[in-house]
């Protein structure tokens, strides 16, 4: 079932989706980047802007039109909401030797997702693999998972640093939302194609005004999907991440260690980086104490520690691991592919390291100079 | 587990400005609950009072420029079961290593008209320099956080949570938007040791590496960013040598930068 | 892509998750070493699923964290690990008396396979705290010596003062179908045993290396010096077992830090076979 | 520290404490007669006048607050006006509401941290504010709340309480949007109420009589309670322009300390802070600032250095009225920082610290880089007139006991909150007696 709806569609969809007690995620303009955050209106999206991406760049740039979605993904990925920075896993007391563990509430929001990209949809999925494992379910996860109500929006303009392509992830979604939209031009301005991938988006739907699609609207949406595919800034060819695997003496690790800085951003701001490490707190008298789990990187020295020394201390190593990890042995882990194109690794090293030039130079025969 | 009597806390300075031992009088919720878990024994800024060591905690700011201090500082070990240092002058020198890098004649004569009355040494040193240290507590002027994180650790027996990674990852984690990337500033950040919570570029500022090197940077790398960002060799030569400016990796950075080299 | 159907209500995860410890009392320490105590831990509530040989359970001190112990020993519900103090939350789990109470998870991770080795010869390396690992392994042979083969059990340490269990090693001693070895890499004046490294002891047993399965613990040099001993003696590679030490924080694959190349050692080992091993290792710093 | 003579008698405590940073005293007294008071000042020297050479312009601003991390934001604002004088910007508008607002957080915790921690317990027969806490403890908690609010000032404004990170040539990085400050504003409101309370408590404080007669010195400014103004006066007729402080005062180097002094010249030593802020300004407090002044006895002036005490309750009250005021009419600026071009230049700047005056000045290269720089901070201005005041004092209880004596002193020493580490370190305190 799809419909067409004009601008004023949003609005009435983000009213719905709130009228059922959700609280809407989605793009918005804030410090000079797009990135995302709990609306209340549709005038609060992106309206007129659009994002330039390159390695190690992001500038935001007006459109002069109408389009709210004519930007890339937002330069945050959305797993902080699914896996936030930092989470409280145990709260304990002691008396004496005695310990008392206090029961935890896990909180439960209901979200919507508002104009999530495939490549994000992708990533979501990608992270479901790891944290809901029926094995060992992180509750936090699942509670925070369970009741997303998603509606995504099809890139009809990919960045610079984009390659979902490659990646099998995009640029428009297929599964996995509840609702999916398209930006169209019109005549008369913009809308929005509407469709429903689920029995709840279905439901929404239902209550939307707005005309049915027609043979033609899904034409143009099927063209703007075409469009989007050629507009990708960056490939990867799927068979050369076994080959930069295999080269485990190629120069080009030690020429990319060289550039890498080890900061880790690229790990935070990947939408699949799912590794974490365990604070443990205590209150001055040593009663109480709180163990958290935040965010970590594989950039880091002790991510690897052992007594007596890291087992990763080169950055060769460490970059050796996110990549091959990333694109190789997540294959094995978990089935998939851990990247999704979204291409905020390169955007936000700050010094522009390329995963695709890198896997490229790695995957050919060629010595680096 | 249990503690037959309350450990007691001594807080000493040497070259600074006070600012590091005024980050425990800053600590307006907790300092009443540090003085009932230790006993604060020695501080003179807080405190005409003051009883003999052996202390079990030191916490030890600023660093060493005279020889009286070299010598003041073994006692000061001598007397500290634990001794922590706090802030980029007891861990790095200080700003004012920078010394360390010019004739102190000249700079004598630069301030004093009659240099001779002072005894100074040539260089402004780290407390590790001089004796053992058991724990290094960064930044100019350190965190109060990190600052209450390694005293409850102590009590208790604990590592401090005091992780030696980038500011990145604190900017990151913070949810800031990463200012070099998108607003073209020149940030230190990336070679710049956590502790901060990322403070200026949560001020749209590049972090100008108060809390010093971190874990593993990458200097020539770092110091293409900076260039990347359009300061010149002589800024990005400033940069690393400021607050943290004696301690390695900052300490030999690079003069002269090349643009950074980005692969096709 | 799609995502996979997200059947997930909270209720299936109201209770504390996997990363909430269980309580355990101290009901025993014994001090092995200087360094190394042995403590008997019993549940305080439910216990734990029952932990397997080779397997890890994540003991927690509290207000200090958590370390990942191997299983070195199990009577009914009573856990018994073997801890050596190396930094804060191993000085703290070493510094507990009879009473305190400890938290505990697991058991985790792939253990050592004594099926596979039954029928055949067994040969056991341990070097240093390896020993306390392939303990459990040892009371199965006992327990069950008709099950095996030839059996040695070879165990090295730095001097005479390093080696742990001296009591057991000579109640094992006293079977006399058990073949016990041990040497020092540095002997004092009353010592009577072997000296140099274990590696030494492979080959010197009268086991038959083709229908031998081996299980090796200890420091990852050692393991893979033995490995390559046993394999020169002629033990079928496969037949080779060895359990890896990474940085742990979850024990449950959330954490990331454990990855070598595509394992989790953590649940796909810290057992592991040594052709798994062996290519991983041979790139350094994997 | 040696001492000469048979028949001398030398005592020496460990170091004078509660002053910020520390420092040594010295006092000579030969057959019952006061022969000599130093007050000596050891902080090891830290350059910064020297390695201010060369840096860009950009940067004095943050490396002289490291001068004292007890009142860094008299080193930034000193430093930002000075540089902007030299290469010809003006801030205001918005943006000087702003640094005065900061600088209201420094008054706060600084005045704060001095009155209950370092300078109370002399009142009221403590060692410290922590043993103070046992029998007052509401006082102390009181101190440590409005301490937190000033504190709050800063992180809100500065990012940190300690060498803010926000502050600029020109402006600050980032300027609050109003609603940040909305929440400041509410605590700034219990700050002053609390203030207030201050005010009463220390002006029943058992205060010695002893009026001095020193010059009086201080920014002024035609409509404001000055903290950052271009005007230098005294209550002797001095009336300056801060680019004429050259040519008014001179520093210069005392054996026994590693800080320079500072005289007016041809008139001799002076004094700033809080009693010649007060003194000179007192009609331009804040309505309930003034109100407090009056309650707790203060006159149109005040030169008895003891209740020194009393004025900087009362410059609390007034840091948090005005601060109030500056948030009610804040409007964000369009931008957070004035276009600065570095061109070649001398500037100075002024602006009121705690312990009051502070004098940069910088002389900057076409490049942008500092040629020459000169800090007059507070307290070596102070130092000689400290030592007057000792005298002073001793002079006149030569029959106390040494023990008594030297905690008199230390307190003499305390009423003007020398910030030590601008200048100083240890404080030994040595009564000879021949
Ligand atoms: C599967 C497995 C089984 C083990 N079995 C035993 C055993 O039976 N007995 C024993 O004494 N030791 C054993 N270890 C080693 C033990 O876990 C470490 O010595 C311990 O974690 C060190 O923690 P620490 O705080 O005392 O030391 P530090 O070196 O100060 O550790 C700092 C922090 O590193 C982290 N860390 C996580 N994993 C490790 C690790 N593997 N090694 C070091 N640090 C780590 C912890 O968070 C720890 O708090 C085992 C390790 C693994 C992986
Ligand atoms: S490290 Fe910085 S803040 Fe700390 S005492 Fe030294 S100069 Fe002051
Ligand atoms: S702003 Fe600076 S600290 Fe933050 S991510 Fe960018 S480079 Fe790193
Ligand atoms: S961002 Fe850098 S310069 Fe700024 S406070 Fe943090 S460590 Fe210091």
């Amino acid at each position: 079932m799809a419909i067409v709806v004009g601008a004023d569609g949003l609005e009435e969809l983000i009213g719905l989706l709130r009228a059922d007690g959700r609280s809407v995620i989605g793009p918005v303009v804030r410090d000079s980047v797009i990135t995302h955050d709990e609306i209340e209106h549709a005038d609060e999206l992106p309206l007129g802007w659009t994002d330039e991406q390159e390695g190690g760049r992001y500038r935001l740039v007006a459109t002069g039109t109408d389009e709210i979605f004519a930007s890339a993904t937002p330069s945050t990925s959305w797993k902080r909401y699914v896996q936030p920075e930092r989470t409280l896993l145990v709260k304990a007391r002691r008396a004496g030797g005695v310990i008392e563990i206090v029961d935890q509430q896990v909180e439960r929001p209901r979200w919507a997702f508002f104009g999530i990209r495939s490549c994000d949809l992708a990533a979501l999925g990608i992270l479901d693999r790891v944290f809901l494992d029926p094995s060992a379910t992180d509750p936090t996860y699942a509670a925070r998972r369970a009741d997303v109500f998603v509606v995504s929006a099809a890139c009809n303009t990919p960045g610079n640093t984009c390659f979902c392509a490659s990646m099998d992830t995009g640029p428009t979604p297929t599964s996995g939302f509840d609702l999916s939209l398209r930006e169209l031009a019109a005549d008369d301005g913009i809308e929005y194609l509407v469709e429903a991938g689920s029995d709840r988006g279905a439901d929404v739907l239902a209550s939307l005004g707005g005309r049915p699609a027609t043979p033609d609207d899904l034409q143009r949406s099927a063209a703007c999907h075409d469009i989007a595919v050629q507009a990708m800034g960056r490939t990867l060819r799927s068979e050369d991440p076994p080959l930069a695997a295999a080269a485990t003496d190629h120069p080009r690790w030690d020429d990319v260690a060289d550039r890498c800085l080890a900061c880790g951003n690229c790990t935070m701001a990947c939408p699949t980086c799912f590794c974490s490490t365990t604070e443990d707190h205590t209150d001055l008298s040593g009663t109480e104490t709180e163990r958290w789990r935040v965010w970590d990187s594989c950039f880091t020295l002790d991510f690897s520690h052992l007594h007596g020394g890291s087992v990763r201390t080169s950055t060769k190593a460490r970059y050796r691991q996110w990549l091959l990890h990333k694109l190789v042995t997540w294959h094995d882990q978990f089935g998939s592919s851990g990247c999704v194109g979204c291409g905020r690794c390169i955007t936000w090293c700050p010094v522009g390291i390329d995963l695709t030039a890198e896997i490229a130079a790695l995957a050919s025969r060629q010595e680096t100079p | 587990m249990s503690r037959d009597r309350k450990p007691t806390l001594a807080v000493w300075k040497f070259a600074s400005c006070d600012g590091c031992q005024l980050t425990l009088l800053d600590c307006e919720d907790e300092l009443l609950d540090v003085a009932d878990e230790l006993e604060i024994a020695y501080f003179l800024e807080a405190s005409s009072a003051t009883v003999p060591g052996p202390y079990d905690l030191s916490l030890v700011e600023g660093s060493i420029t005279t020889p009286e201090d070299a010598e003041r500082i073994k006692e000061v070990r001598r007397q500290s079961k634990f001794l922590v240092t706090i802030g980029a002058c007891a861990t790095a020198g200080g700003i004012q290593a920078l010394r360390n890098f010019t004739d102190v004649d000249e700079l004598l004569r630069i301030v004093y008209a009659t240099p001779a009355f002072l005894s100074t040494l040539d260089t402004s040193t780290a407390i590790a320099d001089h004796v053992p240290v058991d724990f290094e507590l960064r930044g100019c002027p350190i965190d109060r956080h990190q600052l209450l994180e390694v005293i409850s650790a102590f009590l208790v027996g604990r590592k401090p949570t005091i992780p030696g990674h980038s500011v990145c990852i604190e900017c990151k984690l913070k949810g800031n938007v990463c200012i070099t990337v998108a607003h073209g500033t020149p940030c230190l950040g990336p070679a710049t040791h956590a502790g901060c919570g990322a403070l200026c570029p949560s001020f749209d500022r590049g972090c100008y590496g108060c809390f010093g090197p971190a874990e593993t940077p990458n200097i020539e790398a770092m110091a293409g960013a900076l260039a990347a960002c359009g300061m010149d060799d002589e800024a990005v030569d400033r940069l690393f040598h400021t607050f943290n400016a004696w301690s390695e990796p900052f300490r030999s950075a690079p003069v002269r930068v090349d643009p950074p080299r980005r692969k096709p | 892509m799609a995502h996979p159907d997200l059947e997930v209500g909270t209720e299936a995860f109201s209770g504390p998750g996997p990363m909430v410890p269980l309580r355990y009392r101290v009901r025993s320490r014994r001090d092995d070493l200087d360094d190394t105590v042995t403590l008997e831990l019993e549940p305080v509530d439910e216990p734990t699923a029952r932990p397997g040989p080779g397997q890890f359970n994540m003991l927690w001190a509290f207000g200090i964290g958590e370390a990942p112990i191997s299983l070195a020993g199990l009577d009914g519900d009573v856990l018994v690990h073997t801890i050596r103090r190396v930094g804060a939350v191993t000085a703290a789990l070493c510094a507990a008396v009879p009473g305190d109470e400890i938290g505990v998870r697991g058991p985790y991770g792939v253990g050592w396979d004594l099926d596979r080795a039954r029928g055949r010869d067994v040969v056991v390396v341990a070097g240093g705290l390896g020993l306390a690992p392939v303990r459990p392994i040892v009371t199965e042979l006992v327990d069950h010596r008709d099950q095996f083969g030839r059996v040695a059990v070879l165990v090295g340490a730095r001097s005479p003062d390093d080696l742990l269990y001296r009591d057991e090693l000579a109640e094992w001693r006293s079977h006399l179908d058990l073949d016990v070895e041990v040497t020092v890499d540095t002997a004092t004046p009353s010592w009577r045993g072997d000296v140099g490294v274990v590696t030494r002891l492979i080959g010197r047993n009268p086991n038959e290396p083709a229908n031998t399965t081996a299980f090796v613990c200890g420091p990852e040099v050692m393991m893979r010096f033995c490995a390559l001993a046993l394999i020169d003696d002629g033990t079928p590679p496969d037949e080779i077992f060895v359990s890896m030490e990474r940085n742990m924080h979850c024990a449950i694959g959330h954490c990331g830090h454990c990855q070598l190349d595509a394992l989790f050692v953590c649940k796909d080992g810290p057992v592991l076979s040594w052709p798994t091993v062996e290519p991983l290792l041979r790139v350094r710093e994997r | 520290m040696t001492h000469r003579g048979g028949k001398s008698r030398a005592l020496r405590t460990d170091a004078l404490a509660r002053v910020e940073g520390e420092g040594a005293m010295k006092i000579v007294i030969e057959d019952g007669e006061l022969v000599d008071v130093e007050f000596a000042i050891y902080e090891p020297p830290r350059f910064f006048e020297a390695f201010l050479r060369g840096r860009g312009f950009e940067e004095p601003a943050d490396i002289t607050a490291r001068i004292c991390g007890i009142c860094p934001v008299a080193y930034q604002m000193s430093a930002c006006t000075a540089i902007e004088d030299a290469i010809g910007v003006t801030v205001d508008g918005p943006l000087r509401d702003l640094r005065r607002l900061l600088y209201c957080g420094e008054w706060v915790e600084s005045h704060t941290l001095h009155i209950h921690f370092l300078h109370a317990p002399d009142f009221l027969g403590y060692d410290s504010a922590i043993e103070m806490s046992t029998n007052h403890r509401p006082v102390v908690e009181r101190a440590l709340e409005i301490k937190k609010i000033g504190n709050g000032i800063l992180e809100t404004l500065g990012g940190r309480a300690i060498h803010p990170v926000n502050v600029k040539v020109g402006g600050f990085y980032r300027v609050p949007h109003p609603t940040e400050l909305r929440p400041l504003r509410a605590r700034l409101e219990r700050g002053l109420e609390l203030a207030i309370e201050v005010v009463d408590l220390v002006a029943g404080f058992h205060f010695p009589d002893q009026e001095m007669d020193h010059e009086l010195v201080s920014v002024v400014h035609p409509d404001e309670y000055p903290v950052m103004a271009d005007r230098i006066a005294s209550d002797r007729g001095l009336d300056i322009h801060v680019s004429e402080f050259p040519d008014h005062f001179e520093e210069h180097q005392v054996e026994h300390s590693t800080a320079l002094h500072a005289r007016l010249l041809a008139r001799g030593d002076y004094l700033v802070g809080p009693l010649a802020r007060y003194s000179l300004n007192a009609e331009k407090l804040s309505p309930s600032a003034g109100d407090a002044a009056r309650r707790a006895g203060l006159g149109a002036t005040c030169r008895n250095p003891f209740r020194s005490i009393v004025v900087r309750a009362v410059e609390v009250v007034h840091a948090f009225e005005t601060g109030i005021a500056i948030i009610d009419g804040y409007e964000q600026p369009d931008r957070a920082a004035v276009e600065v071009a570095p061109r070649a230049g001398v500037g100075h700047g002024v602006t009121e610290a705690p312990r009051g005056m502070l004098y940069h000045r910088y002389e900057i290269g076409a490049d942008g880089l500092i040629a020459d720089a000169v800090i007059t901070p507070p307290t070596s201005q102070n130092q000689a007139t400290i030592e007057h005041d000792l005298w002073h004092f001793v002079e006149r209880n030569l029959d106390l006991a040494d023990d008594e004596l030297r905690r008199k002193a230390e307190v003499v020493i305390r009423n003007h909150d020398p910030c030590i580490s601008c200048a100083t370190h240890f404080l030994d305190l040595t009564v000879e007696r021949r």
